[in-house]
C-alpha cells in the first residue's frame, strides 16, 4: 500500500512504463492496436496530471531507479518544467492519438485504397508509443547518458516514423533525417564522454553543484551543446526538417513537429540554464540568441515563399524554434525562473498550435488529394472546423494575444527592452509579422467562396479528423488565460540538493 | 462574482454565443439566424444601458485576471466605455437589420454573420477593456475577426485589399505592442485611470516617455486611418455595405480613434502630456490628416471610397481634440464626435450601399436624379452629408462647436481656420453629390435596377437609415437635453475632472 | 402664480408655433396628403402674423434642452421684422401655390419653401446665438432648393454661384460665432452687447451675413438667383430673406451698443460702391428678375452705408437704428411688390395695361425715392441721420443719396421696359389671385410708411416743400438719363448671357482639382513593391537548397562546434 | 598516461574520419558507414576514460556499461539506416554499390 501513497517517488516512472509496454503488446498483437494505444495515451496524461498534483503537494521529487543512487544508479527527478512538458506531451499526444485513429481509418476506408494503409497504421502505434515513452523519459530523466538513451530511442522511432508513408520522398527525408540525428546523438555521447572524464559524474544535479568547471566541462558543453542544436534543427542546421516533416503522415508530422524537437531543445535549455548555468559566457548566449534570430527571418522568409501546405508549416516550425533561442541572450535581464516561463510558454502553444496546424493540412490533404496552396480556395466550404483550428493555430504563430505564444513574446519583448537590446526586439516582431503573411496567404484562400463557386460535398467525415485539431488549436489560443497557474507550478524549484544526498558530494 | 461582474460578462456573450451558434447553422436556416442575430443585438443593448445606469449611479464593474506578473486582463466599465459601447451596440443593432436585407439570397451568410457578431464582441471589448493588455488583445482580435468579413466577395481586388489590411494593422499592433510593452517597463503596470500615471516618471523619463507615446499613436493610428498610415481604408472599401459600415462607423477606425482617447486620458493623462510637450505633434498629425483626407476625397468618383476619405478627414476630429486635452471644451468636442462621426457616416454608408444595392449605383457621376427614384435614401444621406459639413443642427455642427471652442480656448487660432477650412471643403465634396441626386437629371436607365417594389427598395435596407438619420438630426436639436450624446461626454468630461 | 406660469407657457407655445407651423406644413407635403396641404398653404404664416400683436416685448422663453440651449422671444426689433417678413410670406405663400399647380416638382417646392420659412421666422425669434445661426444656415440652405427649383442648366449654375457663396457665409459665421463666445463666454445675443470686437471677428461677421444681403465682393449670387427662382420664392427671398442678413448685423453688431470706427469705415466704404455698382451690373441686364437682384445689391448697399454710420459710436447707433428699421422696411415692401408685379406680368403673358404699368411704377419709383412715396419718407430719414451726424457724412445726403436715386430710376425704367418687351410664359390658373396679391402688396407698400408710427417723423419732414424738390429733381434726372441709356442697350445686342459668368471660387475650384490630380499616386504601387519580393523567390530556393547540402552542413556544424568551443572555454 | 591519451587520440582521429566521410561522400552506405566508424572512436574515448594503470585501483565500470549500452544502440541504428537505405533504393533505383549521387530535389516535389 505504500507504493499507492499519493507522495510516493515512484509515479513517476508510470509515464515511461506504460507507453514502453503499450507499445510492445501493439507491436505483439497487432489487433485493437487503438485500443490500447488510447489507453496508454490516457494513461499518461493522467499520470502527467497526477504528477502535477504530486508536485504540487510534496515539491520536487526524484526517485532512483532499482533503488540505486547516484551517481551509480539512474535517477528521475520531477520538478516544474519537467512536469509541465509531460503534461504537454500528454495532451498533444492524446489528441494526436485520436486523429492518428481518424487518418488512419479514413484511408482504409477509403475504396481505392490499399494494404500499404493498414501496414501503415499497425506500423504506427508502436513507434509512436516507444517515442512517447522516450520523450517522457526525457523528460523525467536526471542522468546525463540516460538522456542520451533517450534521445535515440527518440531519434530511431522519429525517423522510423517519418519514413512511414513509403513515398520515395518521405523516405529519402527520413534517411537524412536519420544520418543527423545521428551525427547529432553522437556529438552529444562525445561530449558525455569529455564530461566524464573531467568529473566522473553523470547525474544532473550534482553536475550543478561543480564548484568549479574545468574545460573539460566547458568543452563537453560545447559539443554536447551542438548535438542537441543539429537535433533541434536550429538554422543553418535545419537542412532535414522541412523534407522530414512535410513528407511524413500528417500525424506523424504533428508528432515530429510538435514534441519532438522539443525533447531536444528542453535538454539543451536544462544543460545551459540549470545545468552548467555557471559557466555560461555572455557572448555564447548571444551567439545562440544570434542563430535564433536568424532562424526566425530564415524559417520565416522560407515559409513564405512554400506553395505546399504542409512545407510552409514545417518551415514555420524553423522559425517558431528561433524564438525560443532568443530567449537566451536575454536571460541575463531576468532570473532562471522567467527564462523557464518563456521558453514553457513557447514550446507548449507551438506545439499545441502546430499539431493542430499539421493536423488540418493533414485533413485538407485527405480530402482533396493535395496540399497546393493556391488550389485550395474555398477550403472552408467543405470542411469548416479544419479550416478554424487552422486559423487559431496561425493566430496563435503569430504570437496574438491571448495565446502562450504572446505571453512568451511579451516576456521577451519586456526584456529585450529592459536591457536596452532592441535589436532583438526588431527580429521578434519581424518574425510575427512576417507569421502574419505566411498564415493568412492560407486562410484568405481557405475562407474566400468566389461568386459561382461550387463547394465539393464530402461524403465522408470523420469527427476524430476535425475536432482534435481544434481543440488542441483552442488550448494554444487559451493558453496565455492560464498562465497564472502555469507560472504557481514552474514556480516549483528543483531540488535542494542537500535533501538528496545527506552524505554531500562524492 | 458580483451582479457587476457578471453583466460584464453577459455583455460579451450576448453576442460572441450567437455568433458561434450562428457558425454551426445551416446555410437555409436564415430565419433562426435573424432571429438570434437580432436578439443578440437587443439584449446587448438592453444589458449595456442597465451598465450605463449603473455607472451614473456610481457603481463599479470590474473583472481582473491576472496572466503573469505585471499583465492581466481588466474589464472596467467607466463612463467612456460606456459611451463606446452604447455607440457600437445600438449600430450594431441597425447594422445587423440592414445586412440581413444587404445580404438576402446571397450565399455565405452564416459565415458572414458569424464574424458579425464576434466583430461585435470584440469591439465591447475595447470599450470595456480597463487596461492596455486588454486593450491591445481586442485590437488584435478585431483585425482578426474584421478580415474575414474584407475578404467577403472572394474577388481578386478584395483580398488585395484585404491584404494590405492586414499587413497595415499588423504592423500598427507590433509597433503598439512595442510600445505598450516598453511603457510597462518604464511605468510599471497602467490601468486606465481618470489622471494617467504618476507624473514622477515624465521628469526622470521624460524621452522615453514622449517616445513611446509617439509610437503608440502610430501603431494605434493605423486603425484609426491617421496620415500616412491611411492607406488600408480606402482600399477596404470593396467590402460589402454593411461592412463598410461596420469598418467606419462602428469598429475599425472607431476602435482606432477610441484608442487614442484612451492612450490620452487615460494612460499618459492631460498633466503628464502637457509635461512632455507632445501634444502638438498629435495636432499636427491630426490637422494634416484632416485636410488630406478632404482633398483626397474631393477627386473620388466612385461613391465608397469618397466615404473612406472623408472618414479619414473625419475621424482626425477626434484626434484633434485629444490633442488639446487641457481644455474641455475640445476633449467633450473630441469625443462627442466619437458617436456623431459614427451616426452620421453609418448613414452615409447604408444609403451609398442602398443605391449599390437597389440601381447598381457606385459612382458619383451616375447618381443624377436619383433622388426622384429613392427620395428617402436620399433624404438620409442629405441629412448625413450636412452632418458632415457641420450645418445645424445636425450632431457634426456640435462637436465642431465645441472643437472649436477649444482651440480657441487653448490658444491656437489656426485650428479655427482648419475647422473652417475643412467644411468647406466637406462642403466641396458633398455638396455636388446632393445637387446631382436631387436636381440633376436623369440621363439613361439605372445602370441594373435590382429592386422593384413597394418601397423604393426593402424595408430592411430603408430603414436603418431613415433611423440614424433621424437620430443624426435629433441628437443634435436636443443635444442639451438630460440623455443625449453630449449630456454623457460632459458626464465624462466631470469625472475626468477637466 | 399658476396663471401667470399659463401665461408664459401659452405665449412660449406661440412662439413655437411661430418656427413650427411651417415646419409641421413641411413634414405634411412629405405625405400622400400634399395636395390639400398646398391648399392651406397660407395658414403656414398666420401664427407669425399674429404673434408681433400676442406676445409681449422683450420676453423670453428658455428651451434648455433645445440644440445646446434655445432661448427665444421677440424684442422690438424682432416684431417689426416678424411682421414685416410674415406679410411678405403671407403673399407669397398664396402666389406660390397657384403658380406651382401643374408643376412636377410641386411637393420638393413647397418642401423648401415651407423650411426657408421655418428658418426666416425662427432666426427672427432666436435669442441665442445658436440659434440664430441654426435657423440662418437653415433658411439659406433651404432656399438653394428654390433657386434651382427650374433644374434647367441656368438655374443649377445660379445655385451653384448662391450655394458656394452661402458655404463661405455658413464657415465664416461659424468661426465668428466661436470667437464670439469666446470672447463673450455665453450664448445668449444680450451677452454680445458692449464687447470689443476682434477685427477678425468683424471681418467674419461681414462676410457671413454679407453673403446673405449681396455686399460687395459677396454678391455674385444675386442676379442669377432672383432671376432663375420662381417668382413668387424670388419674392420673399428679395423681400423677406434678405432682411436676415441685416437682423443678423443688428443682432450681432447691436447698433447703439457697439462703436467701432474702422468697421463703420468698412462698412460706408462697401456699402457706398454696391449702390451704384449694383445699377451698372443692372443696366446691363437683359431679364426683369436679374435687375431685380442688381437693384437689392444697390439698395442693400444703401443699407449698409446706413448700418456703417451707426456703427461709429453709440450715439450714432441710436440714431441710425429707426432708419435702418425705416428703409428695410420700406425696401422690403416696394421689392416684393415688384416681384409681385413681375409674377403679374408673367402669368398674363402679355402687354401691361397703363394702369398695370402705373401701379409698378409706384413701387419702382419708390425705391428711387419719388416725393409721396415710401422710398421718399425713408430717404428724408437716411438724410436727416445725416445731418444729425454731420461732417462728413452730411456730403453722404446731399450728394450722394441724389446720386442713388438717379442711378435707382434709370434701373427702374430699365426693369419696366424689360417687362413691356418681355414675353411671359402665361399661365392664366392664377391670373386673379396674382392681381389682387399685387394691390394688396402695392398699398402696403405705399400705406404702411405713411401709417407707422415710427416713420411718422419723417413721413412728415418730407412733405416739406424743399424735400420734395430736393427728391424729384434725382428722379427727373434719372428719367431723362435713361432716355440716353435706352438706345444704347439696344443697340448692344453681344451683351454677355447674364448666367455664364465664371465665378472666382469655379476657378479655385479647379485649380485645385488639377493640382490634386498632380498628386496623385497609382494604385498600383503595392503592387509594384510586391512583384519585385517575389522575383528573389527563386534565390530563396536556391540558397535553400545550398544549404541542404552535406558540405555546407558539415562546415556549419563544425564551425558551430569551434564558435561554441571558443566561446565557453 | 600515455596509454589514455593514445587511445582517446586514436577515437578522435577515428571520429574525425568518420565525419569527414559523412560529409564528403553522398553514397548512402559510406554515410552509414562513417556513422559507424564514429561511434567506434566515441567508444574508443569513452573506454579509454576507464583505464587505471595496474594496481593503482580498481577499474571504473561505469564506462564499461555505457559502451555496451552505446554499442546496442549503435547496432540497432545501423540496422534502421540500412533498412532505410534499401528502401530509398528501391523507389529510386538507385544502385547501392555504385557511385551515384542521391537526387536533393525530393524536397520539393511540387512547386
Amino acid at each position: 500500500m505504500i507504493f499507492l501513497n499519493v507522495d510516493n517517488p515512484s509515479w513517476m516512472i508510470t509515464p515511461i512504463i506504460v507507453p514502453l509496454t503499450a507499445g510492445l503488446l501493439c507491436f505483439l498483437f497487432q489487433r485493437k492496436t487503438f485500443a490500447i494505444a488510447l489507453s496508454a495515451v490516457l494513461v499518461n496524461l493522467l499520470a502527467a496530471c497526477f504528477l502535477i498534483g504530486q508536485l504540487l503537494t510534496c515539491g520536487p521529487m526524484r526517485y532512483s531507479m532499482g533503488g540505486w543512487q547516484a551517481p551509480l544508479g539512474i535517477t528521475l527527478r520531477t520538478d516544474g518544467p519537467a512536469v509541465l512538458m509531460l503534461l504537454m506531451t500528454g495532451v498533444t499526444g492524446f489528441a494526436i492519438t485520436l486523429y492518428a485513429r481518424g487518418y488512419f481509418s479514413f484511408r482504409i476506408d477509403d475504396p481505392g485504397g490499399t494494404d500499404r494503409h493498414q501496414q501503415q497504421q499497425r506500423y504506427f502505434w508502436p513507434l509512436w508509443l516507444l517515442l512517447l515513452a522516450g520523450l517522457n523519459g526525457l523528460f523525467l530523466s536526471n542522468d546525463i547518458f540516460n538522456l542520451y538513451i533517450t534521445l535515440e530511442i527518440i531519434g530511431i522511432s522519429a525517423a522510423s516514423l517519418a519514413a512511414l508513408s513509403g513515398k520515395p520522398a518521405a523516405r529519402l527525408a527520413s534517411f537524412r533525417y536519420l544520418l543527423s540525428s545521428l551525427l547529432g546523438s553522437l556529438t552529444f555521447l562525445l561530449g558525455i564522454v569529455f564530461l566524464y572524464k573531467s568529473c566522473g559524474l553523470l547525474d544532473l544535479d550534482l553536475l550543478r553543484n561543480l564548484t568549479e568547471n574545468g574545460p573539460g566541462v566547458r568543452a563537453a558543453l560545447a559539443l554536447m551543446s551542438v548535438g542537441l542544436l543539429l537535433k533541434t534543427a536550429l538554422v543553418p542546421m535545419h537542412f532535414w526538417l522541412p523534407p522530414a516533416h512535410a513528407n511524413a503522415l500528417a500525424p506523424v508530422s504533428a508528432i515530429l513537429s510538435a514534441l519532438v524537437i522539443k525533447g531536444s531543445f528542453y535538454l539543451l535549455f536544462r544543460l545551459w540554464f540549470e545545468v552548467f548555468a555557471s559557466s555560461i559566457t555572455t557572448e555564447a548566449l548571444n551567439v545562440m540568441g544570434g542563430l535564433g534570430a536568424g532562424a526566425i527571418l530564415w524559417g520565416a522568409i522560407q515559409a513564405m515563399r512554400q506553395h505546399r501546405l504542409k512545407l510552409m508549416v514545417a518551415y514555420s516550425t524553423v522559425s517558431q524554434l528561433g524564438y525560443l533561442f532568443v530567449a537566451f541572450p536575454l536571460s541575463r535581464a531576468a532570473d532562471n525562473a522567467q527564462v523557464w516561463s518563456i521558453v514553457i510558454f513557447m514550446a507548449m502553444a507551438h506545439a499545441c498550435a502546430k499539431s493542430a496546424m499539421f493536423m488540418s493540412a493533414g485533413t485538407i490533404f485527405l480530402h482533396f488529394g493535395h496540399d497546393r496552396i493556391q488550389d485550395l480556395t474555398g477550403v472552408r466550404a467543405s470542411l469548416p472546423i479544419t479550416v478554424l483550428a487552422y486559423g487559431i493555430a496561425g493566430v496563435t504563430l503569430m504570437g496574438l494575444p491571448p495565446s502562450g505564444a504572446f505571453i512568451a513574446k511579451w516576456l521577451l519583448l519586456s526584456w529585450a527592452l529592459a536591457s536596452c537590446q532592441w535589436w532583438w526586439v526588431l527580429v521578434i516582431i519581424a518574425g510575427s509579422a512576417m507569421a502574419m503573411i505566411y498564415v493568412f496567404r492560407v486562410i484568405s484562400r481557405f475562407i474566400v467562396i468566389p461568386e459561382g463557386f461550387s463547394s465539393q460535398k464530402l461524403e465522408f467525415h470523420s469527427r476524430l479528423l476535425e475536432w482534435p485539431a481544434l481543440a488542441l488549436a483552442l488550448i494554444s489560443l487559451l493558453l496565455g488565460l492560464v498562465a497564472p497557474w502555469l507560472l504557481h507550478i514552474l514556480a516549483k524549484g528543483s531540488i535542494d540538493l542537500t535533501q538528496i544526498l545527506p552524505g554531500g558530494l562524492p | 462574482m458580483n451582479w457587476e461582474q457578471l453583466l460584464l460578462v453577459s455583455i460579451l456573450l450576448s453576442s460572441l454565443i450567437p455568433g458561434i451558434i450562428i457558425f454551426g447553422l445551416p446555410e437555409e436556416r436564415h430565419r433562426l439566424r435573424t432571429i438570434l442575430n437580432l436578439c443578440g443585438a437587443v439584449v446587448k443593448i438592453s444589458l449595456i444601458v442597465i451598465m450605463d445606469i449603473g455607472i451614473y449611479l456610481g457603481h463599479t464593474f470590474e473583472i481582473r485576471m491576472p496572466l503573469i506578473p505585471g499583465v492581466e486582463l481588466l474589464l472596467n466599465g467607466d463612463p467612456l466605455s460606456a459611451l463606446f459601447a452604447t455607440l457600437s451596440s445600438v449600430l450594431w443593432l441597425l447594422t445587423t437589420i440592414y445586412a440581413v436585407g444587404y445580404l438576402e439570397d446571397s450565399p455565405n451568410r452564416s459565415h458572414f454573420f458569424g464574424y458579425f457578431s464576434l466583430c461585435v464582441t470584440v469591439t465591447i471589448g475595447i470599450a470595456l477593456a480597463g487596461n492596455l493588455v486588454t486593450f491591445l488583445l481586442f485590437y488584435e482580435m478585431l483585425t482578426l475577426t474584421t478580415y474575414p468579413l474584407v475578404i467577403h466577395r472572394g474577388t481578386d481586388k478584395s483580398l488585395r485589399a484585404g491584404r494590405n489590411y492586414l499587413i497595415y494593422a499588423f504592423s500598427g499592433g507590433a509597433v503598439f505592442l512595442i510600445a505598450v510593452i516598453w511603457l510597462q517597463n518604464v511605468v510599471g503596470p497602467v490601468d486606465f485611470s481618470a489622471t494617467g500615471f504618476s507624473p514622477g516618471f515624465t521628469d526622470s523619463h521624460g524621452t522615453v516617455l514622449a517616445l513611446i507615446f509617439v509610437l503608440l499613436i502610430l501603431g494605434i493610428g493605423v486603425k484609426a486611418a491617421l496620415v500616412p498610415l491611411h492607406g488600408w481604408l480606402p482600399q477596404a472599401m470593396v467590402a460589402p455595405a454593411p461592412v463598410s459600415a461596420l469598418l467606419h462607423a462602428v469598429a475599425v477606425v472607431k476602435a482606432g480613434a477610441f484608442g487614442i482617447v484612451r492612450i490620452v486620458l487615460d494612460v499618459y493623462g492631460a498633466q503628464n502630456l502637457l509635461l512632455l510637450g507632445v501634444l502638438p505633434l498629435l495636432g499636427g498629425i491630426a490637422t494634416i490628416t484632416i485636410l488630406y483626407g478632404s482633398l483626397r476625397a474631393l477627386q473620388q468618383d466612385n461613391l465608397k471610397r469618397l466615404l473612406a476619405f472623408s472618414t479619414i478627414s473625419q475621424v482626425s476630429y477626434i484626434a484633434l481634440g485629444m490633442s488639446l486635452v487641457d481644455q474641455p471644451l475640445a476633449v467633450i468636442g473630441g469625443l462627442v464626435h466619437l458617436v456623431h462621426q459614427g451616426l452620421m457616416k453609418i448613414t452615409l454608408f447604408f444609403c451609398a450601399g442602398n443605391l449599390a444595392e437597389t440601381l447598381g449605383i457606385h459612382h458619383i457621376s451616375k447618381m443624377n436624379g436619383v433622388a426622384r427614384r429613392m427620395p428617402l435614401t436620399m433624404a438620409a444621406f442629405t441629412i448625413g452629408a450636412l452632418g458632415m459639413i457641420g450645418i445645424p443642427p445636425t450632431v457634426g455642427f456640435v462637436s465642431k462647436w465645441y472643437l472649436g471652442l477649444g482651440s480657441l480656448a487653448a490658444g491656437n487660432w489656426w485650428l479655427l481656420g482648419i475647422l473652417a477650412i475643412s467644411s468647406l471643403l466637406n462642403g466641396c465634396y458633398f455638396l455636388p453629390i446632393l445637387i446631382r441626386a436631387w436636381f440633376g437629371k436623369q440621363q439613361e436607365s439605372w445602370p441594373e435596377e435590382l429592386y422593384v417594389g413597394r418601397f423604393e427598395t426593402r424595408l430592411m435596407l430603408l430603414l436603418p437609415p431613415l433611423i440614424t438619420a433621424f437620430t443624426v438630426m435629433a441628437a443634435g436639436a436636443v443635444a442639451n437635453a438630460q440623455i443625449s450624446p453630449l449630456a454623457w461626454v460632459r458626464f465624462i468630461v466631470r469625472e475626468y475632472g477637466l | 402664480m399658476i396663471a401667470a406660469d399659463l401665461q408664459t407657457v401659452a405665449y412660449a407655445s406661440i412662439l413655437a408655433l411661430v418656427a413650427g407651423t411651417p415646419l409641421i406644413f413641411a413634414a405634411c407635403s412629405c405625405t400622400p396628403f400634399q395636395k390639400r396641404v398646398v391648399r392651406f398653404l397660407p395658414l403656414a404664416t398666420v401664427p407669425a402674423l399674429l404673434a408681433p400683436f400676442t406676445v409681449p416685448v422683450d420676453m423670453v422663453v428658455e428651451v434648455p434642452w433645445f440644440f445646446m440651449g434655445g432661448r427665444m422671444g421677440l424684442d422690438q426689433t424682432g416684431r417689426i421684422f416678424l411682421s414685416l417678413s410674415a406679410l411678405i410670406w403671407f403673399l407669397a405663400s398664396f402666389s406660390s401655390r397657384r403658380i406651382l399647380k401643374n408643376d412636377t416638382g410641386q411637393r420638393q417646392f413647397h418642401v423648401f419653401f415651407l423650411t426657408a420659412m421655418t428658418g426666416n421666422f425662427g432666426l427672427i425669434l432666436a435669442s441665442g446665438m445658436l440659434g440664430y445661426y441654426l435657423f440662418f444656415a437653415l433658411m439659406s440652405f433651404a432656399a438653394y432648393g428654390l433657386v434651382v427649383h427650374k433644374a434647367t442648366d441656368n438655374a443649377l449654375q445660379a445655385g451653384r454661384i448662391y450655394l458656394t457663396l452661402v458655404m463661405i457665409g455658413e464657415v465664416a459665421l461659424f468661426t465668428a460665432l466661436i470667437l464670439l463666445v469666446h470672447n463673450t463666454g455665453g450664448l445668449a445675443i444680450e451677452d454680445i452687447a458692449g464687447i470689443s470686437y476682434q477685427p477678425l471677428t468683424l471681418i467674419l461677421l461681414f462676410i457671413g451675413f454679407g453673403v446673405k444681403i449681396g455686399a460687395l465682393p459677396l454678391h455674385g449670387w444675386m442676379t442669377s438667383a432672383y432671376q432663375e427662382t420662381p417668382i413668387p420664392a424670388a419674392a420673399v427671398l428679395a423681400g423677406a430673406m434678405v432682411n436676415a442678413g441685416i437682423l443678423g448685423w443688428l443682432r450681432f453688431l447691436p447698433l447703439g451698443q457697439t462703436s467701432c470706427p474702422t468697421a463703420a469705415v468698412l462698412f460706408i466704404a462697401v456699402g457706398a460702391v454696391a449702390a451704384l455698382y449694383g445699377v451698372i451690373i443692372g443696366l446691363k441686364c437683359r431679364q426683369a428678375g436679374a435687375v431685380l437682384g442688381a437693384s437689392s445689391i444697390s439698395q442693400m448697399g444703401l443699407i449698409t452705408v446706413i448700418f456703417g454710420l451707426g456703427l461709429f459710436d453709440h450715439k450714432a447707433g441710436f440714431h441710425a437704428a429707426p432708419v435702418l428699421m425705416v428703409y428695410v422696411v420700406h425696401h422690403s415692401l416696394a421689392k416684393s411688390s415688384l416681384f409681385f408685379g413681375y409674377d403679374l406680368v408673367e402669368r398674363q403673358g402679355k402687354i401691361l395695361s397703363h394702369l398695370q404699368i402705373a401701379a409698378i411704377l409706384l413701387p419702382a419709383l419708390g425705391l428711387a425715392g419719388l416725393p409721396f412715396t415710401s422710398g421718399a419718407i425713408a430717404k428724408t430719414a437716411f438724410k436727416d441721420l445725416t445731418a444729425t451726424l454731420g461732417n462728413p457724412w452730411y456730403g453722404l445726403g446731399t450728394f450722394f443719396l441724389p446720386l442713388t436715386a438717379t442711378t435707382t430710376t434709370m434701373l427702374m425704367l430699365h426693369f419696366i421696359r424689360i417687362l413691356k418687351y418681355g414675353t411671359g410664359t402665361g399661365n392664366p390658373a392664377g391670373k386673379r389671385e396674382s392681381g389682387t396679391i399685387f394691390t394688396v402688396s402695392v398699398i402696403a407698400t405705399g400705406a404702411i410708411l405713411w401709417l407707422w408710427p415710427a416713420s411718422r417723423d419723417s413721413a412728415i419732414l418730407s412733405l416739406a416743400g424743399m424735400t420734395l424738390l430736393q427728391s424729384l429733381w434725382p428722379v427727373t434726372a434719372g428719367f431723362l438719363l435713361y432716355l440716353v441709356w435706352s438706345p444704347i442697350f439696344s443697340a448692344k445686342k453681344g451683351l454677355p448671357d447674364d448666367h455664364k459668368k465664371q465665378t472666382l471660387f469655379d476657378l479655385i475650384l479647379e485649380t485645385v482639382a488639377r493640382i490634386l490630380k498632380g498628386i496623385e499616386w497609382p494604385q498600383s504601387r503595392q503592387d509594384v513593391l510586391f512583384t519585385h519580393l517575389y522575383r528573389i523567390v527563386p534565390q530563396l530556393r536556391r540558397s535553400e537548397k545550398i544549404m541542404g547540402r552535406w558540405k555546407v552542413i558539415g562546415i556549419s556544424y563544425l564551425a558551430l562546434c569551434l564558435c561554441l568551443l571558443f566561446l565557453l572555454l | 598516461m600515455i596509454t589514455t591519451l593514445l587511445y582517446s587520440m586514436t577515437g578522435l582521429i577515428l571520429f574525425g574520419m568518420g565525419l569527414f566521410t559523412l560529409i564528403v561522400h553522398s553514397h548512402p552506405l559510406r554515410k552509414i558507414l562513417a556513422v559507424n566508424v564514429m561511434s567506434t572512436g566515441v567508444f574508443l574515448i569513452l573506454i579509454a576514460t576507464a583505464y587505471t594503470p595496474l594496481g593503482q585501483g580498481e577499474v571504473d565500470p561505469v564506462p564499461h556499461a555505457m559502451v555496451l549500452t552505446g554499442i546496442v544502440v549503435s547496432v540497432s541504428v545501423t540496422a534502421l539506416a540500412l533498412i532505410l537505405a534499401c528502401r530509398v533504393q528501391e523507389t529510386s533505383n538507385l544502385d547501392l554499390l555504385k557511385k551515384k549521387t542521391v537526387p536533393e530535389t525530393a524536397k520539393e516535389s511540387t512547386t
